[in-house]
């Protein structure tokens, strides 16, 4: 397999990156959508460090480009001002797997993603919504309430400070500690370890993440005697949106083009729930 | 009205592309989207005072997700044009508002839904090469869509009144709601299933069940679920025969379907 | 009357043959027995209506483990028989038939405590060669006993009246009820103790125990702790050294006694 | 050790076999009793099984026989209609290990139906008495409260069509699935591995049914302010089950007869009640 | 009175002793204490009688880990005293001595906190080989500083009367009080840390955050996390290759500073 | 490294060293104080023990039994009626480090410490504290009701005797039991790995008692609709303690003097209570 080199940046070239990390984790939700969340946002983030890597237009590169690209469109979803971090590991970790294309799991890399956004968007939202918002707006209100302009403005500063500090140097931290650690990991050997490690981190994460952010549930019953749903969560709670995960999977195994299992999605959506089979 | 209602849907837009280009400066919330229309409507004390009022009701809610409640920023543009314009306070112009923040909210969740195809349309070009074009689906199209459903339902609700809005609510009938959100349950399941395609095999499968019954069983967070997973990775480091994994890499296809 | 008894008594065998012969396909509901008593009396339509109040209030139990709740066939048989022939109602009968209920409940409970010197019977059968005796201790002797129970209880209180069954429960002194519930609470630990004895090592024990706090602190069912134990073999199937287990089959009578 | 042979099934043979199951899980709680709930239902269940295999009169054969015949008046208790499932895999495994009695370890067979029946019956409880029970008769009582016959008719038709089919291809699934299963794992050579883990699940499944299935307490006390489960309880819960099955375990370790424990046991409960010790 | 005074404080030095140096045999429960204070002021009946209606009150109360709660001893001692000599009743009795309850309980702190620094000089003279001093420091020391606060704060209570006593205690300020709870929390912050230095490696941090994390999201008891750290470790025993152990010992000063 | 010949004790010597361990553990709370809690009164039951091994005077016996009076410094928590316990197992991992000093890792000596206390305090406290006093008082509240003396008497006999049962045996079982066990692990040639393991169980104590043991919260809030510790908690409980906890490692490893941090806990609590930032 070819391997590529990838230059390292100058002080300002790496200035510039951490800007581009910024600017595109402020955008990241521009096309929110059901099926990949901010998958495109992010893939629009780290675009810039791919193109970089497969620029030179051989053949090869632009295959693996167009890997690179089509990775990044996986799931993705997480606090944008803590998504800089991720942006930043994932460029080091692209990197490396331009560098050695055969020891390196690209899998790993969404991974990685996995398992840092279920924690990142817990901590990044009870952070920014839970405690700035609240913090800021507080005081605002006290200001706005005696008609002074200064309550707004102070309560969008005091949100901004921290977030711009999280986002630009969490871009800047996830990119130079993935880099250091990759290259430990690389010398030590032990990189086929470490993402094997990493997949299960990841795995891990989104089967949790399965059973608490769908919740589909069945609101079939017989008067107040017998609940389905109550039935199942003897069995097993959040079967059902294992079940749905899973029949996901399955199709997708099946070979059968995305672009159908979107129609299935939306259409079993709009079959499913007037016939009261799940809400 | 024409020039105001215009003005009005800027703020709306301004409101939006607050979470979808700005990175959620709080410029969205309440307060700030009050105080914009007060500027606006040239009554700058009330906007803020009607604002203040709603910041007060709202703040506590927070974006986890993808769940869709009513939405804040037509609902306080709306609200507080509608106290200033007619001289109501903000619960009373709120409960006129709400209509218009519920059409909103169903109008995004069809919108997101829609969106969903941007993945297609995104595969194709990059299996094309056309990579700009790829970038271009989430940076000028996605912020486009966004910001004109935002202005367009400002808009055509000043300028046409909120009575309009109202009639159109009514008109969606409540199996047609639920169904949207079902199906918008629907959707991030198959989210993760493509997200698991690049990681599950007979090997690893284990883990991701591991992870979903503690969070079903248990009822631990996301963020419990990731910390015992670390704990349990450094653990298995220690234990893990050191030849076991080398193979890994390859048997990456030898998926689940085998089962 | 004579034949009225034995019909019913009949009824009362078939609603019991249902879970010890015919697999539980619910001929023993209230609704299923009704339905019969209403037919050997000669008044369907009471039958199903009788048998249909008391289906619903009954409907929602179930028969889970060891549990030994109030007799349902002989509580559903003898209420309908009651309403019948004295023309009441569901309700009042079934306070008339509870007596009957109750001394079943406890004279099943004594039945299947004695039945489980059928085991030392098969036993002893088995060393000495005789499979079919052993065979048969349950698929004769245990249903006859069974099936007596049932007849002779419907039988002598249609017969006599549940004037004397009410004397006789009378005279059942609580703490002898609650005596006999301990003792079958003590028999399926016994039960348990068997079945350990066969896979019990000095090894394994741990395993066990596992089992038993995760149930015991975090009240999780034995469904899931069955889940979970499969997740943990999976993970340990990948991580024990090869080695290690050949010698287990072995090892299997250095048993805990040692410790 | 002797080994013997098992000669498959032909087709007709099956079709008996797997009726046999079906009609003796229907069968399999004549015989309940405290001790070993439907242990002797289950040896009634395999009994054909087990005559097979060791029918050939010689005196190995008998003493074979013999050993299972006893393996079976183990402790077994689960919903009737998944019993077949479980009588299918023991089939299969006594036919497994009377053709490799040395590599195969027969203490598994118990650990595998331990390990199922806990599952299976909450499974099946919830499925036959919490959902079809409920449906069935639901429908029947409204037509049998009009006096119309169909009522228990149609409730009784319900509840036996899928405890037919979940019965009859239980032990069906269970044989087949089970031979199929344990070929593989003797081809592999991973027989002895595949057991151990298999006596771990039973044993977790045995210790959490030691947890949720015996529930004797204790109601000494004194005033309100103490009370002696209380304490217990913060040490650990169910520590008195816990405590009864451990005895009885020693006792069978002291080669105390069974017999004899069976007389403690209810004794026990005789005296340990009115003395107000346990409940 | 002044005798009187003495000898009380002697009876509260004994119930203080009772958990310093006999092995807490519940000399110090007020029921103890009643019958002393009872003897010492010729009443022994009524000293009984306001000891057992204070036993009653209190026996549901244990010392557990580092709690303080307002102190028994003093409480009982005090409100007997004033019972039998101002023919009070127990409640009301108990009612005056609270303050000196409040008083001990802060001391107490102080107290406890002071006797912190007696590990730095214990420290040192071990350092200078001066091993009886430091076990002076926990016999000799440790015990005549809780006898004297005890005997101080009861002769003063009876000799001044309690007026003084609540003067004192209303001067205190609630903040100080608060500060004071909050430092004698981060102590034993610190005594774990001391702890975990002997044994903290990077490699077994991690055990650390495990029987942590089990606790903090799980809501289990020590006991709980014990039994299933031992349950782990047997496991692991099986589990973990053996070489990778041996050179444990030799690294355990490569603690976590590096990380 | 030097060994030490630790002579085996007669039959009045041992008998001397149970009582020892019986009077000390009943004084063990002497110098109970919130940084080490009763670590003096442990060293004060170990010293005999000790200062027994390293008693020829030499140099490096001097040294050595510095190091075992440190070592002993360490924080130690536990119902004093069980601590004797402690102690006889203590002792006996003494001696055997004297004897085996290279191969024998004293830091496991605090780890066994640590997995005994918390467990033996849960169980000691609900049995002495939460069970035999209130039986013992319970019975003497009566007597004392009606006048009589022997209220107090009974209640005070009733709590000894298990006391002294407890204490007296305890000790000595735990000396007996620790020495013959350490004689196995030796011979065995697993000492290493059994440290090892008790180090773990050591460690997941110690981590739960900081979840559980400490207890320091933040009252910062604003109004009702925000408070810090929740949003804390939402991320994980108990995250102050653990913090404070390893900001006192942490110095620790930075060579402050324990003094010196002595002062920092007190006057942070005396500086962070009123300011309101902890509680
Ligand atoms: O929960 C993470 C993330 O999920 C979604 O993308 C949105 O609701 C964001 O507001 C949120 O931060
Ligand atoms: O719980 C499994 C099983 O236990 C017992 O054998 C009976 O109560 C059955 O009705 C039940 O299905
Ligand atoms: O909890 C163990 C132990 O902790 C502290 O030392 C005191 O409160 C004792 O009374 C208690 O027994």
């Amino acid at each position: 397999m070819q391997t590529w080199t990838v230059p390292t940046l100058n002080k300002r070239q790496s200035r510039k990156r951490y800007w581009s990390f910024f600017w595109r984790s402020y955008a990241i939700q521009a096309s929110w959508n059901y099926e990949g969340q901010m998958n495109l946002g992010f893939l629009y983030g780290i675009a810039p460090v791919i193109d970089r890597i497969y620029g030179d237009g051989t053949p090869a590169s632009l295959e693996a480009k167009k890997d690179a690209y089509r990775r990044h469109l996986a799931f993705y979803n997480c606090t944008p001002q803590t998504s800089s971090f991720v942006l930043g590991v994932a460029s080091s970790m692209e990197e490396e797997y331009a560098r050695n294309p055969t020891s390196f799991d690209p899998n790993s890399i969404n991974a990685v993603k996995s398992s840092l956004m279920g924690p990142l968007s817990g901590v990044g939202d009870s952070f920014f919504q839970g405690t700035i918002k609240v913090l800021a707006f507080g005081l605002g209100v006290n200001f706005a309430r005696k008609g002074s302009i200064l309550g707004p403005i102070l309560a969008v500063l005091i949100s901004f400070v921290p977030a711009f500090l999280v986002t630009y140097y969490g871009g800047k931290l996830g990119y130079t500690a993935g880099n250091k650690f990759l290259t430990k990991l690389t010398k030590a050997g032990i990189m086929d370890r470490a993402m094997y490690l990493v997949t299960i981190v990841g795995l891990m994460v989104i089967g949790s993440m399965i059973a608490s952010m769908i919740g589909i549930t069945t609101p079939i019953h017989m008067g107040k005697a017998f609940s389905l749903q109550k039935t199942l969560d003897t069995i097993f709670p959040q079967m059902i949106p294992l079940a749905f995960t899973f029949v996901m999977y399955w199709l997708l195994q099946k070979k059968v083009t995305t672009g159908w299992i979107l129609v299935i999605c939306i259409v079993s959506g709009l079959v499913l729930s007037p016939l009261g089979i799940f809400k | 009205m024409l020039v105001k209602a215009i003005l009005l849907g800027l703020v709306g837009v301004l409101g939006n592309l607050d979470s979808r280009f700005l990175g959620r400066t709080n410029l969205e919330q309440p307060l700030v989207m009050g105080a914009f229309v007060g500027l606006v409507l040239g009554d700058l004390t009330k906007g803020l005072i009607v604002g203040a009022s709603l910041e007060l009701v709202f703040m506590g809610m927070a974006n986890i997700g993808a769940a869709a409640p009513p939405d804040l920023v037509l609902g306080s543009v709306i609200a507080t044009s509608f106290a200033i314009l007619s001289h109501t306070n903000a619960q009373t112009a709120l409960t006129i508002a709400l209509p218009v923040a519920i059409l909103g909210q169903m109008i995004g969740i069809v919108l997101r839904m829609f969106m969903s195809t941007f993945n297609r349309w995104a595969a194709a070009d990059i299996d094309a090469g056309k990579f700009a074009k790829a970038r271009r689906l989430h940076i000028l199209w996605g912020l486009l869509l966004n910001v004109s459903m935002y202005f367009i339902l400002i808009f055509l609700s000043i300028y046409f009144g909120t009575g309009v809005v109202k009639v159109v609510v009514k008109a969606i009938p409540t199996w047609l709601t639920n169904a949207l959100t079902l199906a918008s349950k629907i959707l991030p399941a198959f989210g993760f299933a493509l997200l698991m395609q690049t990681m599950l095999t007979k090997k690893t499968v284990v883990y991701l069940l591991i992870g979903f019954f503690i969070t079903a069983y248990g009822n631990l967070s996301v963020i419990a679920v990731a910390i015992f997973a670390v704990l349990l990775v450094l653990v298995l480091n220690e234990i893990l025969p050191k030849k076991n994994v080398a193979t890994t890499t390859e048997q990456n296809d030898d998926d689940l379907e085998e089962l």
